[in-house]
């Protein structure tokens, strides 16, 4: 018998279809990988299996749970179910857990839900859980405080609360989308080993092929809220038969076509720059903390050059980029573009700074959203002495569009009526209109499903080869970095620890470092793309 | 059996309680005759008779008065009264640094003379007509020196009750003076409870929290309590003249005939019934209509608004003219304001409304003169000298009045005296000095069983020494 | 904890500070003589000038205002240019009123406010939050003066059951004191009440809406067991700012109905201070309001960190 | 729909806003009542039923008639009239009070975002405490008994407090703004923080500032009721609300309409603004609309 079984699921959230006809089944000791690009449905079957669906929700079909009928128990007998025979972790670590109750007692909560024993063993026994997260008690003791963690342990707390009673099923919504490869790829091992130990089933969602590929037994692809594809990981990349899962299985694997290009001048030099940020003072007399996110970081960049910039959250890309752009100021060091430095004195410097500009990580948050496309792409005009007018100015916004594959009539729209790859088409339309040198993009990709992420790789491939742009491509994404760079530095807490051709850094990491992040990055199985 | 303690309800509680020293009437409301005598008192009727002094004789010359003081009489704090008490209490009241606000009532004074325990001789500079009067005020009442520090907090008189206890905001209460050298109080105690607003004055009354309120503060109630057998309203009169006060200084009111334009524009029924709800005696002059020497001179401003833009043509402001307007805080001067500012306009003047607290007003009015017009009502009794001070707040400078009002302070002649009243009365009037309104009725509300109580306020007093319940 | 609580003294000290000041020079410019306003309108000169003297009006505003600071540091509030008492006598008599008063507002809002807050968020969109969202929506837009008119009209003149105003006193007894205060206090505490609870709400739908509450109820809390342990505590931080701000609002706020019901309250003496020129009682109970204001928060914050110890550790 | 990520809508036209206006009832309730008082001080403007200057002393506290549908007042004069002319003093009270809080308090509050965690914004937030510290009706009477009573000064009185309400509003709308790419944009586009803060800050607290202009709105129109009853507001013969309340105590035991339609008329306008606010708050905040378990 199936441990978990949905058969024919239908969902309506206030009379719009949200699923239709889901159908799939969890056994013991199995996990079952669901991907599907955002918005398929994935967490709503989740929370179907859980009942804990938004208000307006209307849900028809099958949904049995070790034998119980979840559609048709009533509240009273879903609250026994939660926690006890189903336990769920959820996507955003930071927010899942409540702040203001220490670890300890959140863990023994779920035990003191279920079962009717004294606060000390409930405590125990949370102790326990936590100890099988490995979040060792001389390290972790059960009165910390949630903001006293990263995310990674937070999401371990989750796991923990979730599996404290040992249940039957444990659904995971993307439970490392928010996390680092490295933390990641220990999350990921952790839940295997906690399925293995207890023999457990699992539903595993995410929007990661690779995430899925490496540890289920089962997988299901899901699309616009129906199930186009299931069947045993070990086989399913070689039967697969609907459009759409062999769209999804191509463009995780993408690599953009790229011209190669030989050696040039220098255009950007980076020259031991060291950024700290000096914290307000925590303690009425201390003294101020320093946080040194940058300690002398060097490289040149040459022009029609691809350059990647990896590293894990935290480790100073972003605060490079700012000082790059001529945002902030360092301490220490220099950065020239052209043998120009960025700053003059302490202000920066109009001339060079026209001559760069970037592309952001989250396409929603980076437009303004009260201004027109026209608008919104000419805001970099102000970098110029004299912007160009009238018809001219109407022109530059065209080219730009059109040259990101948008039309000249998208200008009159606003950025709300665009899609998440359409609005990153419009970043770098905004980055080209005043024809920089350099773009550099800060995760630019990572927010985006893996199809659309494959059309704007090569929609940046395709420009830099018509343009001779110069990038420097910032990503926490292993793959997409091979994908698109000539080049590779390896960023650690501030410093960079590896660099070197691409090809030869994922291939022959050298620093320990480089050898940790590639080992975690989650891969598709050999020879599938 | 009756109660023997009563309640009574004023709108503004005293600032402190020595009534030598402060100008505020809640003072003399409370301790006037119930904690201090003088040596002669106002009785109900407005009318002067013994005090602690039981007789007096006056010199032929007018200059010399001597005083027989009451036997056995004795302040609260059980020493003995004397002629050193009054010797004491006058020269206190008359020194160069006195803080007596009636400073002038003394200002004939030459000297205060102890004849023996029982007998004082006061000299006057220059006969006065007014000086048993003047000792009538609460401001003469006569203290006792060994009790002058703590007055304020803890007055120690001669009267039938006795100072006991102060919540300050809230109330005050008196006890019966089981000592007291005259008829006795009927009353074992009574509280002073202070409600400033007419609204909480009025519920107060009606839940029976309060057995008086005198003066009643809103006028528009008083039918109700009229007509619930619980209460009785008494209806008498206040020596408060209320006018409307004229800048005589300011051009254009500089101008009789703008003056009397003012007064033919102006309905004193109209402001008697919306302003006091119909309680008040319509007056021409300066002047209580309750006083024998008054004269009716009504007809003199009679309303006639049309005269009234005559006038003003003549006067060679035809258009009006814009001024300044200052009401203080009492009702007939908020509301009154507001109808006399409508009647003004009918005839083209334009007055601005400002009102202000008093504080404000006698900063700004009384002392700064900076006002085209304002309301108020005179409560000093037989007050009609102030026209013959230039500098005082409405600036009417006549020196025919004034010499008038000098020959007056000297005759001693009652009729004369009352021929003169008569003449200053009239003079006044037909100069427009300030529009004459009407006397401000006192309006006592009581509970129906209580008897004894006030009709007039000759002062401002709340004399509790002959009230009592009746069954 | 200890330094979290220190850093917040000294800015409390430096609030202090600026506020004495500020009302110091409001004090100032404030026109009116209380001595003229003592002797009345027959006052002469020289008697107004050895009045002024006495009640040291006399100096320059540095003498007045370092010695008033001096004073109240030592707890001497100064004297009464009207009452010739001691202001701390007649601030504390006031604040026996005020402060109950505050006190049985505050307790009588925050008895109807939280139950009806939570009802409402617990059952949203429902009959019963449609009615209370309603009721209370009334409440916030009542002149609530206009309300103690309509309160007395009914209770104290038609009834009877209380006494339309006026203040009993202590030593008359608990109950009798209390129920002279009732009606005030009914007055004050229904726009608070009103507010409380729609803030109380808001701030739970808020906190209901968070992944923490969605974590817990996977646990296996029922709705009611996840917002009493899980959203509660987290909604309480912007509730406790509107306790905090009311209670300063009903000591001092409470001008108006302290009027309608002819309390003796604090509002009430400020007011007829400033209107008899007592400028030394306005100054020193205007003074003391806003320290009570200021402490009120000061407390308000340290029970924020004791809700929430993400703000301790800081 | 609007993308709920942004959590802010476009300013363009779009007619599916005014169905969501009037699918919510308590933005349709608010904005009705909101018209009828705004429209009945446009009309009184030029019209009213009776000329309010005018006394009739003999007609005096009359109940509601044919003649007088909301009765006459204690100088006869016709209340409904009254009511109208007093809703454009409590109006343009109001407005004006608000007007001034927003005028210092958004660029206080640009400011201070703009500049966040320095020694100026520091500043700016403890003057704004400290003003929040100050009991608001004492210093309203003191400014008035200062500078003598008028609509003038209440309106100054009243705003003076509403600046802190809008300079702390508009620091924290900006300042989760300051965090958005949009903001790293435009400094790379090499706008100084005093343009972004006008170009891309400003357009997008609207909102926020609307929502809390209509509440301040409403509580202007209480606190000039307040004031007004304590005889600090607008003087006569302007006629206000909350001074025909005043004037009308004493009578309220024997002429109740004469307190209780100006009372009504506060309660409703205030009430209506309230539930304008509280309506465009839920149209504009999607974040509101999305129920969650
Ligand atoms: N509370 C809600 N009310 C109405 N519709 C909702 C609600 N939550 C989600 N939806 C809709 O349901 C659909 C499925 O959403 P779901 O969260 O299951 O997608 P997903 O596959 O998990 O996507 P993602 O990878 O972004 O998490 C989406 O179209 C979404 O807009
Ligand atoms: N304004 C700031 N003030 C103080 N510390 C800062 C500031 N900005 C960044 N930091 C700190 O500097 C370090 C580097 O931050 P940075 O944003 O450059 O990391 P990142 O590599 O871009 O990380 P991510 O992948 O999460 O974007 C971090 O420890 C961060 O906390
Ligand atoms: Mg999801
Ligand atoms: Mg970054």
């Amino acid at each position: 018998m199936n441990l978990l079984r949905i058969a024919g699921l239908n969902l309506d959230i206030h009379g719009t279809p949200i699923l239709r006809d889901v159908s799939l089944s969890v056994d013991p000791g199995q996990i079952v990988g669901v991907i599907g690009e955002s918005g398929s449905g994935k967490s709503m079957t989740a929370f179907a299996v859980m009942q804990l669906l938004p208000n307006g929700s209307a849900a028809t079909g099958r949904v049995t749970l070790s034998g119980h009928e979840m559609l048709e128990l009533p509240e009273r007998a879903l609250c026994k179910l939660r926690g006890n025979e189903v336990g769920m972790v959820f996507q955003e670590p930071m927010t899942a857990l409540n702040p203001i109750r220490s670890i300890g007692q959140q863990v023994a909560e779920t035990i003191l839900i279920h079962e009717d024993v004294p606060k000390s063993e409930a405590m125990a026994r949370a102790r326990e859980a936590l100890n099988r997260v490995e979040l060792p008690e001389d390290r972790f003791p059960l009165t910390r405080y949630p903001h006293e963690l990263s995310g990674g342990q937070r999401q371990r707390v989750v796991i923990a609360m979730a599996i404290a009673l040992r249940p039957k099923l444990l659904i995971a919504d993307e439970p490392t989308t928010a996390l680092d490869v490295t933390t990641q790829a220990q999350i990921l091992a952790l839940l295997t080993r906690l399925v293995r130990e207890d023999g457990m089933g699992m539903l595993m969602i995410t929007h990661d092929l690779a995430v899925v590929s490496g540890m289920a037994d089962e997988i299901v692809i899901m699309q616009n809220g129906r199930v186009v594809e299931s069947g045993p990981a070990a086989t399913l990349f070689e039967t697969m038969q609907h459009p759409y899962s062999k769209a999804l299985l191509a463009a995780s694997g993408h690599v953009p076509d790229r011209v190669d290009r030989d050696g040039g001048a220098p255009l950007l030099e980076v020259r031991g720059v060291v950024r700290d940020y000096r914290l307000p003072r925590k303690t009425l007399f201390g003294a101020p903390v320093v946080i040194h996110a940058v300690k002398g970081v060097s490289f040149t960049l040459e022009r029609g050059e691809s350059l990647g910039l990896v590293g894990e959250s935290g480790c100073g890309k972003s605060t490079l980029t700012r000082a790059i752009l001529g945002l902030e100021e360092v301490q220490e060091g220099s950065i020239r573009l052209d043998g120009e430095p960025v700053f003059t004195g302490h202000t920066a410097n109009r001339a060079v700074r026209r001559r760069m500009q970037v592309v952001f990580q989250d396409p929603y948050g980076s437009f303004n959203p009260r201004h027109r496309v026209s608008r919104l792409v000419t805001e970099p005009f102000h970098l110029l002495d004299t912007p160009p007018t009238g018809a001219e100015r109407e022109a530059a916004i065209d080219e730009a569009l059109i040259s990101v594959g948008l039309t000249p009539a998208d200008k009159e729209k606003y950025i709300h009526e665009f899609s998440g790859g359409q609005r990153q088409r419009i970043a770098i339309a905004r980055a080209l209109i005043i024809k920089p040198d350099l773009i550099i993009l800060d995760e630019a990709v990572s927010a985006l499903d893996v199809q659309v992420r494959a059309q704007i790789l090569d929609l940046l491939a395709d420009l830099s080869a018509r343009f001779g742009l110069t990038y420097l491509f910032i990503s926490h994404d292993l793959s997409v970095v091979r994908s698109i760079t000539d080049r590779v530095l390896v960023m650690k807490s501030g410093e960079i620890v590896e660099e070197g051709p691409t090809e030869r850094v994922f291939d022959a990491p050298r620093h320990a470092y480089t050898q940790e992040l590639i080992a975690a990055a989650p891969k598709l199985p050999e020879g599938v793309a | 059996a009756p109660k023997t303690d009563i309640t009574v309800g004023q709108q503004l509680e005293p600032p402190h309680l020595d009534p030598t020293s402060a100008a505020a009437g809640a003072i003399d409301a409370v301790v006037y005759s119930n904690i201090f005598e003088g040596l002669t008192r106002f009785a109900s009727d407005g009318s002067v008779i013994p005090g602690l002094a039981t007789s007096w004789d006056i010199s032929g010359d007018g200059l010399e008065y001597t005083f027989h003081l009451a036997e056995g009489v004795k302040f609260h704090d059980g020493t003995d009264f004397d002629a050193e008490d009054v010797k004491f209490s006058l020269d206190r009241a008359r020194a160069e640094d006195s803080a007596n606000a009636q400073k002038g009532l003394f200002s004939s004074i030459a000297s205060v003379d102890v004849v023996d325990p029982m007998t004082v001789k006061v000299t006057l500079s220059a006969p006065n007509g007014m000086f048993l009067f003047n000792m009538a005020w609460g401001d003469a009442v006569i203290v006792a020196p060994e009790s002058i520090e703590t007055i304020k907090t803890d007055p120690i008189g001669t009267g039938a009750f006795k100072f006991s206890n102060w919540v300050q905001g809230d109330r005050i209460e008196i006890e019966k003076n089981p000592d007291y050298w005259g008829t006795p109080a009927k009353l074992d105690k009574v509280t002073f409870k202070y409600i400033s607003d007419p609204t909480a004055a009025f519920a107060a009354m009606m839940a029976e929290d309060v057995d008086v309120f005198g003066p009643f503060p809103a006028p528009e109630n008083l039918p109700q309590f009229d007509v619930d057998p619980r209460f009785k309203v008494l209806v008498g009169s206040t020596e408060g003249e209320t006018i409307l006060a004229i800048n005589n200084r300011e051009a254009p009111f500089d101008n009789v005939k703008v003056r009397e334009a003012v007064a033919h524009a102006i309905n004193r029924q109209e402001i008697i019934d919306g302003a006091m709800f119909g309680y008040g005696t319509p007056i021409g002059t300066h002047f209580a209509p309750h006083n024998p020497d008054y004269v009716d001179l009504t007809s003199l401003s009679n309303y006639d608004p049309e005269l009234s833009k005559k006038l003003l043509a003549e006067a060679g402001v035809p258009e009006g003219f814009q001024f300044k307007m200052t009401l203080p805080p009492p009702s007939y001067a908020r509301r009154g304001g507001e109808i006399i500012a409508a009647q003004l306009r009918a005839v083209g003047l334009d007055p601005q409304i400002e009102n202000v607290e008093w504080a404000q007003w006698l900063e700004s009015t009384f002392k700064g003169h900076d006002f085209g017009m304002t309301i108020v009502s005179h409560t000093e009794p037989m007050d009609i000298g102030i026209y013959a001070n230039p500098d005082y707040y409405f600036g009417y400078d006549n020196p025919d009045f004034q010499k008038l009002m000098s020959d007056l302070n000297l005759e001693t002649d009652a009729a004369v005296r009352s021929d003169m009243l008569k003449q200053a009365q009239e003079m006044i009037a037909k100069d427009f000095v300030n529009g004459f309104l009407f006397q401000l009725a006192l309006t006592t509300v009581a509970n129906a069983k209580v008897e004894g109580l006030w009709l007039n306020a000759p002062t401002q007093a709340a004399d509790m020494t002959s009230v009592y319940w009746t069954e | 904890m200890l330094r979290y609580t220190l850093k917040r003294l000294v800015s409390l000290a430096i609030s202090l500070a600026i506020a004495s000041v500020v009302i110091f020079l409001a004090i100032e410019i404030l026109p009116g003589d209380p001595a003229a306003n003592m002797l009345g309108v027959n006052a002469q000169e020289d008697t107004l000038a050895a009045l002024r003297d006495q009640l040291g009006l006399n100096g320059t505003p540095w003498e007045r205002y370092s010695s008033w600071i001096g004073g109240m540091l030592t707890g001497d509030f100064g004297t009464s240019y009207t009452y010739r008492t001691p202001v701390a006598e007649m601030l504390g008599e006031r604040l026996w009123i005020s402060l109950p008063l505050a006190l049985y507002a505050l307790t009588m809002s925050t008895l109807i406010a939280f139950p009806a807050g939570i009802w409402a968020a617990s059952k949203r969109g429902s009959v019963a939050d449609v009615t209370v969202m309603g009721v209370t929506q009334i409440g916030v837009a009542i002149p609530n003066f206009w309300f103690a008119m309509l309160m007395v009209l009914v209770f104290a003149i038609n009834l009877r059951w209380f006494s339309a105003g006026g203040f009993a006193g202590w030593d008359a007894g608990f109950f009798a004191a209390m129920k002279s205060l009732t009606l005030p206090a009914i007055a004050l505490a229904l726009p608070q009440a009103s507010i409380l609870a729609r803030v109380m709400r808001s701030s739970l739908l808020d906190t209901l809406s968070e992944d923490f509450v969605r974590t817990a109820r996977a646990k296996g809390l029922t709705r009611r067991q996840a917002l009493w342990r899980h959203a509660l505590r987290n909604a309480l931080i912007p509730v406790l700012t509107i306790i905090g701000m009311q209670f300063s609002f009903l000591i001092a706020g409470a001008i108006i109905i302290e009027n309608v019901f002819f309390l003796p309250g604090l509002g009430r003496m400020i007011f007829q201070a400033i209107s008899s020129r007592d400028l030394i009682v306005v100054e020193s109970a205007v003074m003391l309001l806003v320290f009570g204001v200021i402490v009120v928060n000061f407390a308000v914050e340290i029970a924020y960190a004791l809700v929430d110890p993400r703000l301790r550790a800081r | 729909m609007a993308d709920p990520r942004t959590n802010i809508r476009p300013k363009a036209v779009d007619w599916r806003l005014w169905r969501q206006v009037f699918a919510s009832r308590s933005l349709a309730i608010g904005l009705v009542l909101t018209l009828i008082f705004a429209g009945a001080a446009l009309i009184s403007l030029v019209w009213a039923p009776y000329d309010i200057t005018q006394m009739n002393i003999a007609n005096k506290i009359k109940p509601p008639s044919g003649a007088h549908w909301l009765g006459t007042d204690h100088f006869g004069r016709d209340i409904l009239s009254m009511i109208m002319v007093g809703a454009r003093t409590s109006i343009a009270v109001a407005i004006v009070a608000v007007g001034i809080g927003m005028a210092a308090g958004v660029p206080l509050g640009l400011w201070a975002a703009a500049r966040k965690g320095s020694l100026l914004d520091e500043v700016i937030m403890r003057a704004n405490d400290l003003v929040f510290a100050f009991p608001s009706l004492l210093i309203a009477i003191m400014i008035t008994a200062t500078f003598g009573p008028s609509a003038i000064n209440a309106i100054i009185a009243i705003g003076i407090f509403n600046i802190p309400v809008f300079a702390r509003i508009t620091r924290s709308g900006a300042l989760t703004l300051w965090q958005r790419d949009f903001i790293l944009a435009a400094r790379v586009a090499g706008k100084g923080s005093a343009r972004i803060s006008v170009e891309h800050i400003l357009p997008n607290v609207t909102n926020l500032l609307i929502v809390q202009g209509t509440i301040q709105f409403s509580l202007g129109i209480l606190a000039e009721a307040g004031l007004s009853y304590v005889g600090l507001g607008a003087q006569p013969p302007t006629p206000s609300w909350g001074r025909m309340l005043a004037d009308s105590q004493t009578m309220i035991s024997f002429a109740p309409h004469m307190a209780l339609f100006p009372g009504m008329a506060i309660l409703l306008t205030v009430l209506g603004l309230n539930l304008m606010g509280d309506g465009l708050r839920d149209l504009f905040d999607p974040k509101l609309r999305r129920g969650r378990t």
